[in-house]
């Protein structure tokens, strides 16, 4: 075995052929499999970025009205791996993935899944991470005041648009961050992006790996570590189990915008189905039951067709700290 | 007994089909240490030879070279219409098996599989002539169990067929091990050391039955012993072993004290003897 | 004519400790790590065990129970499938039963296995059988032959030479060696192998929850993760209260095979060993 | 087996049948094959059941392999070329986890050799204390070592000190279970020998057994140190160091190669390992 | 042999103190076997007795009681000052451990720590006079050390004292078993068949060893045996066991073929032992 391998060592940056040629070109569009057989069942990968719990009981919904929508089953399995999210629809073990942004790319690029929609939250494609913290005399520079949702923000951060306050970020370095794996936009790749671009390198830092958001929240507001990473504004995942988090934990910069995260499905599908399936998804957007069961999973307040060229802002984000 | 030798089948025809003679037989073990020099053997079929020797003479070895178990290093060795001979020309696959289920083995560490029952540790004797799936699920032939129920009658122990060979006795393994060698119906009994650990009447118990076994069915029996004076009334002819070569070749009633002095190198039995401990 | 013989000093042995010592110290020395912060850790520990079981929260039991027990079931089902697979290769892979042109690409093969993390074997699994407790089944059974193999020609290669010389001498075959002269010696260590990685599979199972294939260690890292320490109390005690009615039931059944009666592990007492000792000693 | 060493006494039917004497000798009767057919298929059919139960359970679909095998090939393929440029940056996180591996099993194997005579009935005759030693052995082996990683993080933060204590914890409970049971199955003539000799357990256990299960010993350390490197894999997914975390970050940008250096890099421990172990098992044997 | 005595401690004033008696005494195994029926006995200090018996007479039962390593079920025995009774007054702990410190125990089967040095076997016959961390750390006292030499220099197997007593010959680890129980300074010495499984020669080496430190170190030497040409000659008095109880007991002398037929319950050689193999 040692033999066989090592007699055919490659290198991993040297393109490799297939799909994965398309980063270095621009945007990934996905592809389509026009002789594939109608699927008899789907199956939809989540990977959560709130209490996966809460994910099982809110799924219920959104399979039952895909279910309806599209006449054949489709059932919800939540993975708390973004590899094994994009594995699973690369190889149409999943047809239907709600992934991050830097997840949806991925999947194009390998396996030519189709991104298809994004969401929208409050009316907006695209969102900032935010760093908050425990210690807010540390980090803030002006006094923390409530934003509209009543919870504490410094250093012009209560908008919610990003970028804002990246010039007290330098101070993290040396201290206690929960960060999320590094595959997670909001929750590693802006954030130390902005970090570098400040000069502070990820080994200044030590991280406490977390692999939510509203985890991260929870750390900082345990006081397992000093600062957070999230997206903006995780809190109000973690309000409705502790009211005072809005006061005891505060945001205090925010990175650059995020694309949103969105829908992507399987480039094994025929064209015909993965629009029908953008579309069952798009109108049950638009219903009450939908909006409501959707902001329950991802606090989404609508969708709409994929910015495919957006996306790419991820991974050009994870280029630039070294990783992709 | 009478109906193991009756169920004896045609490999029995002729006895002197199971001859044994040594050629200047030398083994070396791959350590360097030569276990025997230059042997040359007669062995009639039909005959009881026993081997006597120190410690380390080199018993085992020469016992051991006639089912090749201990391969030899030059010369050569004929049993029955088999040659052993070293190197390159060695026995081995097929032949070799077949050889082997010519001559049966007792091992003074009786080698049972302790965890199967008495039953199936005899049925091993038959292995050779039992197809592999068979054996593979215990599905013994019919004739095979009867053959092994009959061996096992002989040596008197049939009434724990179905026990484990763990839960036995010394004396009653090594009988079981000599119910195994029994239900292989080989021309040619080698025993290596049958009777160590045993009390002075189980000795002479299954002495005896290896003389009856010779005598009654014909087969060669080759047995190294400890027991001077159960070689001296058992064997028809003794064999002495020193450091790997022969010292003597005669009947038991030839070897007297003085033979034994020279085969053991010292006296048996004077005041002197811990002046010979140094050699052991 | 006796003399005394000097002690002898190994010389390999003391270089081998004193390598071993050096790489121990420098591992210590080296390593990047708060040695202060143990001091804390009593008073941490003890407030963690209060935050764990003070008291557990039991609102949430019936999912646990039902989550251990896929668990379980995934961990069956990977042993049973691990020791069918690596049962026949490890014969192949022991030297003196199989020619060695078999041997060593399976001892290789089995290698390779155990230096594949378990997460990668999943995911791997999971392009072919989706995000199923079955993908987690069979990850534990890839990860099973890696160790079960191992253990196997391990087993057979130390098995007691008597009885294998038995069978050669009687003219017995290959198959036959193996019925008669391997397998009565080398069965209960390789039953209490099985058994012992049936266990190591149930704990592993924890580890594939998270990627999707169910089972308690979903649970048990959502609620690590939301830091709601008396749910991951009471997933500890139906963790503990499982694997050890797993254990004993597994240890009852192994003294029943090795030493023919039926105990219950925690319960068996000290008076039978010592006669079963005996009897050993004394054929 | 106890009652078959009664049975086989011999001084039990000795006496009597030698009065018999005279040439017409009773043939022992054949006892009837015992009918354990019925046992062995209840059990078959006991484990068949479980199997089904499990099956059903996790819903076994063996279709599915033969339908979709070849999507796995393509990584498979990747995960057999590793990068060899990569070596250089896993250097630091394969430091990290040898240290770990190397102080973990250092402080588990000398934790539990004592615990493991503890454990062993054979050189503990002292069986309320054997009970609770087992009990507590049975405890720390029942909690998944991701576990371990996740609780110790919160008690002691992020690193390899939360690392290598969950390492310990799980080494403790893989060694004291192996050595205990060498030493249960252990020749105990030795130990015999020095109690008759007057020594105290404590005694006859370290001149008599200690020397007995050392190959045993050594060699089940150093399988725990192969599965200290293994599992640090795990311990990283918690944050705890070492080429864990490396992992996590090389598989979530399916960067196969680099992967699969790492894995190769493994494998060279594990083998390297298992000769070392090889070699000196022979040594001390 | 005269450095042994002459380092022999304090603890060899006496050799009275070391009488052996049996009044009564019967030993019931824990699955109900009874292996002695009420046996009673004197061995005054300084006595070589043989013991002779079927396998399963109760030979070994009857030897290991002496040191305490079969509890016995009724009656009592006395060695010397301490007092072997059954259950709740059975001796333990501490007495129990010195009353083993005086008693030597040489095993059929040697019972050495294979895997450690022959020396430190030897030492291990000292573990009662060695304090806990010392016999931990393996630090043994010099004076140890050199009772240990003198032990193996007498048994004249000095040279192997730093090999691994697994690479002995079966002879020589016998011998390291007769070091280890001199090392231990005892006033008795008891020998479960020390000779089963050597050739004669070392065979009478043995018994030979085991008179001489019976005469002149005056330790009482208890043997158990299955060669009866050897109890006659090197034991004082032989005690014959059948069954578990005592069924002969006189001087060697006095043993002739008469007396071992009853012992054994059968001629040792007649021509019909046949018939008696279904007792065992
Ligand atoms: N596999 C081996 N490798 C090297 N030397 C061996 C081997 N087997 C036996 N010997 C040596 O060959 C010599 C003869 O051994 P053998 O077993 O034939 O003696 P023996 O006469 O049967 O003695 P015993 O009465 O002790 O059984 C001994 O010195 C022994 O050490
Ligand atoms: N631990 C035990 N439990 C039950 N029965 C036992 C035990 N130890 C010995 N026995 C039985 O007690 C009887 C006497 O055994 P003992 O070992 O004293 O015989 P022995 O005279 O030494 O025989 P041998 O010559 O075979 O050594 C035997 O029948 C034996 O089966
Ligand atoms: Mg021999
Ligand atoms: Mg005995």
């Amino acid at each position: 075995g040692v033999l066989a391998l090592s007699s055919c060592g490659v290198s991993q940056d040297a393109p490799a052929g297939g799909a994965s040629g398309a980063a270095a070109s621009g945007p990934c569009a996905g592809t389509n499999d026009d002789a594939a057989a109608a699927p008899k069942e789907l199956t939809l990968a989540l990977v959560p970025s709130g209490d996966a719990k809460k994910l099982v009981d809110t799924v219920k919904p959104l399979e039952a009205a895909l279910t309806d929508r599209l006449g054949i089953p489709v059932h919800g399995v939540i993975t708390a791996d973004y590899q094994a999210a994009v594995e699973a629809i690369g190889s149409n073990q999943a047809q239907i993935g709600m992934l991050p942004s830097l997840q949806m790319s991925q999947a194009c690029d390998k396996y030519g899944a189709k991104p298809v929609l994004q969401t929208l939250r409050k009316d907006k494609s695209s969102y900032a991470a935010q760093m908050f913290t425990n210690n807010p005399s540390k980090y803030c520079t002006d006094a923390p005041a409530p934003g509209p949702n009543g919870m504490l923000y410094c250093n012009g951060t209560g908008s919610g648009d990003g970028p804002a306050g990246l010039d007290s970020i330098a101070k993290v370095k040396g201290a206690q961050v929960s960060m999320l794996s590094p595959a997670s936009p909001a929750g590693y790749i802006f954030p130390i992006a902005a970090l570098k671009a400040k000069g502070v390198a990820v080994e200044d830092i030590s991280p406490i790996k977390v692999t939510a958001n509203d985890a991260s929240v929870l750390a900082v507001y345990k006081g397992d570590a000093e600062v957070g990473f999230s997206y903006w504004d995780a809190r109000e995942v973690v309000k409705k189990d502790n009211p005072d988090v809005g006061s005891k934990v505060v945001v205090f910069a925010l990175t650059d915008e995020v694309p949103n995260d969105g829908m992507s499905v399987s480039g094994k599908l025929s064209a015909d189905w993965q629009k029908k399936i953008s579309d069952a998804m798009l109108d049950y957007a638009k219903t009450p039951e939908g909006v409501t069961a959707l902001t329950a999973i991802y606090q989404i307040t609508g969708m709409k067709t994929a910015d495919v060229a957006s996306l790419k802002k991820t991974q050009d984000a994870a280029h630039s700290i070294g990783l992709g | 007994m009478i109906a193991v030798a009756a169920t004896r089948g045609p490999g029995a025809e002729s006895p002197s089909a199971a001859d044994i003679r040594f050629n200047n037989v030398s083994v070396r073990y791959p350590n360097g240490f030569t276990g025997l020099t230059d042997v040359t053997l007669s062995i009639p079929a039909g005959q009881m030879v026993g081997i006597i020797g120190l410690s380390g003479a080199g018993k085992s070895t020469l016992v051991r070279t006639i089912n090749g178990l201990v391969p030899i290093s030059s010369g050569d060795i004929t049993v029955g219409d088999y040659t052993l001979a070293p190197g390159r020309r060695q026995l081995r696959g097929r032949a070799l098996r077949d050889l082997r289920s010519d001559v049966g083995m007792v091992f003074q560490s009786f080698n049972l599989a302790k965890r199967t029952t008495v039953i199936n540790n005899v049925l091993m004797g038959r292995l050779h002539h039992t197809p592999a799936w068979r054996s593979l699920l215990a599905a013994w032939e019919k004739d095979d169990v009867e053959l092994a129920m009959q061996a096992l009658e002989r040596v008197e122990i049939v009434s724990k067929a179905y026990e484990k060979a763990s839960s036995l006795s010394g004396g009653q393994q090594q009988r079981v091990a000599i119910a195994r060698t029994l239900a292989q119906q080989p021309k040619v009994i080698l025993a290596d050391e049958p009777v160590a650990s045993l009390d002075p009447p189980t000795s002479h118990v299954v002495m005896r039955d290896l003389q009856r076994i010779n005598a009654e069915l014909g087969i060669t029996v080759v047995v190294n012993l400890h027991f001077l004076d159960l070689a001296r009334r058992y064997c028809d002819r003794l064999i002495g072993l020193r450091s790997g070569t022969v010292v003597f070749d005669g009947p038991g009633a030839e070897a007297d004290e003085k033979v034994f002095e020279n085969i053991y190198g010292r006296s048996l039995t004077a005041e002197d003897v811990l002046e010979a401990k140094a050699e052991l | 004519m006796h003399a005394r013989p000097a002690k002898p000093v190994r010389w390999a042995a003391k270089f081998l400790w004193l390598v071993i010592t050096a790489i121990v110290v420098a591992a210590f020395w080296s390593v990047r790590i708060k040695w202060s912060s143990l001091a804390e850790f009593p008073a941490e520990f003890s407030k963690y065990l209060g935050l764990l079981f003070g008291p557990p929260d039991w609102s949430k039991f019936g999912e646990a129970f039902d989550a251990t027990i896929l668990s379980v079931q995934m961990a069956w089902i990977g042993t049973v499938l691990g020791i069918i697979i690596s049962f026949p290769l490890s014969f192949l892979a022991s030297r003196g039963l199989a020619p060695s042109v078999l041997n060593w690409p399976l001892r290789a093969l089995f290698a390779v296995i155990r230096a594949v993390p378990e997460v990668v074997i999943a995911i791997l699994i999971l392009s072919v059988t989706g995000l199923t407790p079955f993908t987690g089944a069979l990850a534990l059974a890839i990860g099973s032959i890696g160790t079960l193999g191992k253990w196997g020609y391990e087993a057979f290669e130390g098995v007691d030479g008597g009885p294998l010389e038995g069978v050669r001498a009687t003219g017995g075959g290959t198959l036959a060696l193996i019925r008669w002269g391997v397998w009565p010696s080398a069965q209960p260590e390789v039953f209490s192998f099985w058994l012992y990685r049936f266990e190591i599979n149930v704990r592993a199972s924890a580890i594939l929850g998270l990627i999707g294939a169910g089972g308690i260690g979903k649970m048990l890292q959502d609620n690590v993760q939301f830091r709601n320490w008396d749910a991951v109390g009471m997933l500890l005690l139906v963790v503990i209260v499982v694997t050890m009615i797993i254990d004993q039931i597994s240890g009852t059944v192994r003294n029943r095979l090795i030493h023919g009666v039926w105990e219950v592990p925690l319960l068996r007492s000290y008076r039978r060993r010592m006669s079963m000792r005996r009897e050993r000693m004394e054929p | 087996m106890s009652t078959a060493g009664a049975g086989t006494g011999p001084n039990a039917s000795g006496t009597p049948r030698n009065g018999l004497g005279g040439p017409g000798r009773a043939p022992a009767g054949r006892p009837a094959k015992p009918k354990s057919a019925g046992a062995i298929a209840v059990v078959v059919l006991i484990l068949l059941a479980i199997t089904l139960w499990a099956g059903l359970g996790i819903r076994v679909d063996l279709a599915a392999i033969a339908r979709n095998w070849s999507n796995a090939v393509a990584n498979i393929i990747q995960l057999t070329q590793p990068d060899y440029g990569f070596i250089p940056k896993t250097f630091p996180a394969l430091l990290e986890t040898l240290q770990m591996a190397v102080i973990a099993t250092a402080i588990g194997a000398a934790v539990s050799l004592p615990l493991a005579f503890l454990a062993s009935r054979a050189t503990n005759p002292h069986t309320p204390l054997l009970r609770v030693v087992r009990f507590v052995m049975n405890l720390v082996r029942s909690v998944p070592d991701i576990l371990y990683a996740a609780i110790l993080v919160a008690v002691v933060g992020v690193g390899a000190l939360s690392g290598i204590m969950a390492l310990v914890m799980f080494n403790i409970g893989i060694i004291v279970k192996l050595v205990s049971e060498a030493l249960d199955g252990e020749d105990a003539g030795a130990q015999e020998a020095a109690l008759a000799a007057g020594a105290s357990w404590f005694k006859a256990d370290r001149a008599a057994m200690l020397p007995q299960i050392l190959p045993t010993f050594a060699s089940q350390t150093l399988y725990t140190f192969e599965i200290n490197i293994r599992a640090s894999t795990v311990i990283g997914l918690v944050g705890a160091g070492g080429l864990g975390v490396l992992i996590d970050n090389v598989r979530n940008f399916f960067r196969y190669h680099e992967l699969s250096m790492i894995i190769f890099e493994i494998l060279i421990m594990v083998v390297v390992l298992e000769m070392f172990s090889a070699w000196l098992r022979k040594r001390l044997v």
